[in-house]
């Protein structure tokens, strides 16, 4: 025991006692790491490393942890139990017809994991020692851009087109009649030039209707407007008894006269 | 493993060093000049050279080396760089179509010549109330949907301008007369049913024969379909009043 | 004018075209390849060429012709860019950026994928001994080696981890074959995740195409190559003891 404990330090002075500098488990990458590094301690292939020697190794290196109280990982203390429990396999008898693998299979399975890591390692140091790139191999540092030529494709939709269409073509046509509708005559304005006119005819004489409204048109664009409220109006007059209206047929000229008394029959017709 | 090319090269030529028969001092400049984001003038190459060298020989030697390739090596206001040969300027361009959409103005002038065909630029504008402007009958021209068929037979002879069959074949389209009249546009909703009773609108088409108040292009308009660029007609009004923005 | 050297060669290539002896084609490639800043598939380069142009052909012959010069024409994962020679690292120096130094952990989880792709976390650790900090994996995606390219049919569906382009183009590899000590790896039986009792000795593959252990990403997977920061799985002991510190 002691012996091995020897060979592990070796290239320490033993006088020290502490195995201090052996437990500076913050340097390893987990347990594999650390029987990795205590394997390369023995100095032979991994293929005929001793798994016992490596085994005692390691709980040796576990066991002086613990006595510097220093903390370990789960980790390192599962590989602790796992390696004790094949050492004393390894140790006992193989019992005959045992179930699962053998404690040298076990061992073997356990060297082949550690080649395997050892195996990645050489792998990933080749790798690293290769020029790479932006660090010892480099591109073109000034590439020429490359010029483009567009194309213009273009694009649009019948109802684009259609919408287009309409909206310029109605825009204007509906944009004038509502230019004419600023000058429409209001059927009170209308009314009241109506009752105007009948106060102005003291006569009971039929007047054309047309030739009077003709005097307040002064621009021929609003002749329907104005005709059309007058009617209107001219029909509320009639309804409310204050005027009467007359026409001959169907778009012949309307004659209108201020209603006359009750009393008096209806006036003649003027002769057309 | 070189080339049998260069084995002969190296077989011919005794007085040369390096491996392959090529002085080192060129792979380095080589690789220098390559790398560098800039130009780099001599004394720059010389500092960065292991002593000894004539960094203005190699570089002489370098560009004879490159004078016939794809990439040549030239000195810019006294600095070296690698260069993509000049006669080789059109391997570096590159063409893409990109898809654009249609102005509302160009839609809007595309949509009068469709309908109202053949017209002119003054009647196109008579009919929307607003100066053309040059630009939206250029992008017109280019795509190829219009084109000028005629010349109108009054003072000033106008261009008179119609549609090409690959308007068409934009819009899906089997014939001119498919466009949709009054009646289908007010269908549609796209016409407002209360509009006046004097409003219309034209049978459309794009029949090329010309009619009797159209004479014929003369051979310079015809170049107008060819060059996007162009100013097809001057405008009733000066150009400056334009629709676009 | 071109020098001794080359009116040699000339002379000594009689099948050769072009005013100078040598294909124009060459030329055209060369072009393109210096001037691009990105590496360019054969394909690419075909549809630049003159219609019958054996482009494969012409990139192996320059290939040659540039392999003992200062810049040489390298194919990475199918395509081809010209880069300095590697042997002139030393003479670079002054162009090298910042380089990514990585953790000892880093440099060790990157091997494992590279050469063990497609290999899950479960798996990288098994190897290892130890648990992956999840801080590792991110700096990995972050370099834009390694990529989640899918999801083992195991219980938990871990994710899948494979290399990049970037990766061989970082490590000048042409393809994942040229992974130094693979064969000896391969004949070892050392790339087995199941020794010792295992038969099969895996290859590794960057091979986009999923193995048939392995299912497609899901759309948020898709989001981890975007975002570096990721979980990409369970460990499979708790996360917390991490093998840095």
């Amino acid at each position: 025991m002691s012996a091995e404990i020897l060979s592990f330090e070796t290239g320490r002075p033993a006088a020290e006692g502490e195995p201090a500098l052996v437990v500076d488990v913050a340097g390893y990458e987990g347990p594999l790491d650390l029987l990795l590094a205590l394997a390369r301690t023995q100095k032979v292939d991994l293929a005929k490393i001793s798994i016992l020697a490596l085994a005692d190794q390691y709980l040796q290196f576990i066991e002086a942890a613990r006595q510097i109280r220093l903390e370990l990982a789960a980790d390192y203390l599962v590989m602790a139990a796992w390696l004790a429990f094949l050492k004393s396999r390894l140790l006992l008898p193989e019992p005959p017809a045992a179930e699962g693998p053998s404690a040298e299979e076990m061992a073997t399975a356990l060297a082949n994991r550690l080649r395997r890591l050892e195996a990645i390692r050489e792998a990933a140091n080749r790798l690293m020692n290769r020029p790479q790139f932006q660090r010892d191999i480099f591109p073109r540092g000034n590439p020429e851009a490359i010029a483009e030529i567009r194309h213009p494709k273009y694009t649009a939709t019948l109802y684009d087109l259609l919408t287009a269409y309409a909206v310029q073509r109605q825009s204007r046509v509906l944009a004038s009649v509502h230019l004419a509708r600023r000058t429409v005559w209001s059927l009170a304005e209308a009314r009241a030039s109506l009752e105007r006119l009948i106060g102005m005819a003291d006569t009971e004489d039929w007047g054309c209707l047309d030739e009077y409204l003709l005097r307040y048109v002064p621009d021929p664009s609003q002749r329907a407007t104005v005709l059309a409220s007058s009617f209107a109006a001219a029909l509320e007059l009639v309804r409310e008894g204050a005027m009467e209206l007359n026409q001959k047929e169907a778009f012949a000229p309307l004659y209108f006269r201020k209603r006359p008394a009750p009393a008096e029959g209806p006036a003649p017709m003027p002769d057309l | 493993m070189p080339s049998l090319a260069e084995k002969r090269m190296d077989d011919a030529e005794d007085a040369v060093t390096g491996p392959e028969g090529r002085p080192e001092e060129l792979r380095l400049l080589e690789a220098l000049l390559f790398a560098s984001a800039e130009p780099l003038d001599t004394a720059t190459l010389a500092k960065r050279m292991p002593d000894g060298v004539d960094v203005k020989a190699a570089l002489a030697r370098l560009q004879t080396e490159y004078a016939s390739r794809g990439v040549n090596l030239v000195r810019i206001a006294n600095k070296w760089t690698f260069r993509t040969a000049g006669d080789l300027a059109w391997l570096m361009t590159r063409e893409s179509t990109e898809t654009r959409r249609l102005s509302r103005a160009a839609i809007e002038v595309l949509a009068i010549i469709a309908y109202h065909q053949p017209v002119t630029r003054a009647e196109i504008e008579e009919i929307r109330g607003v100066v053309t402007s040059k630009g939206t009958l250029d992008v017109l021209l280019e795509t190829g949907w219009i084109r000028p068929r005629g010349r109108r037979k009054t003072p000033g002879r106008p261009l008179t301008f119609g549609t090409t069959e690959s308007f068409l074949s934009q819009f899906s389209l089997e014939a001119l007369g498919d466009l949709p009249g009054l009646e289908e546009l007010k269908g549609t909703g796209m016409l407002d049913t209360r509009l006046p009773t004097g409003f219309t609108v034209p049978t459309p088409s794009d029949d090329p024969a010309l009619r009797e108040d159209e004479d014929p292009l003369e051979p310079a308009d015809l170049e107008l379909t060819l060059a996007p660029h162009v100013e097809p007609e001057g405008g009733p009004a000066g150009g400056d009043n334009e629709d676009e923005s």
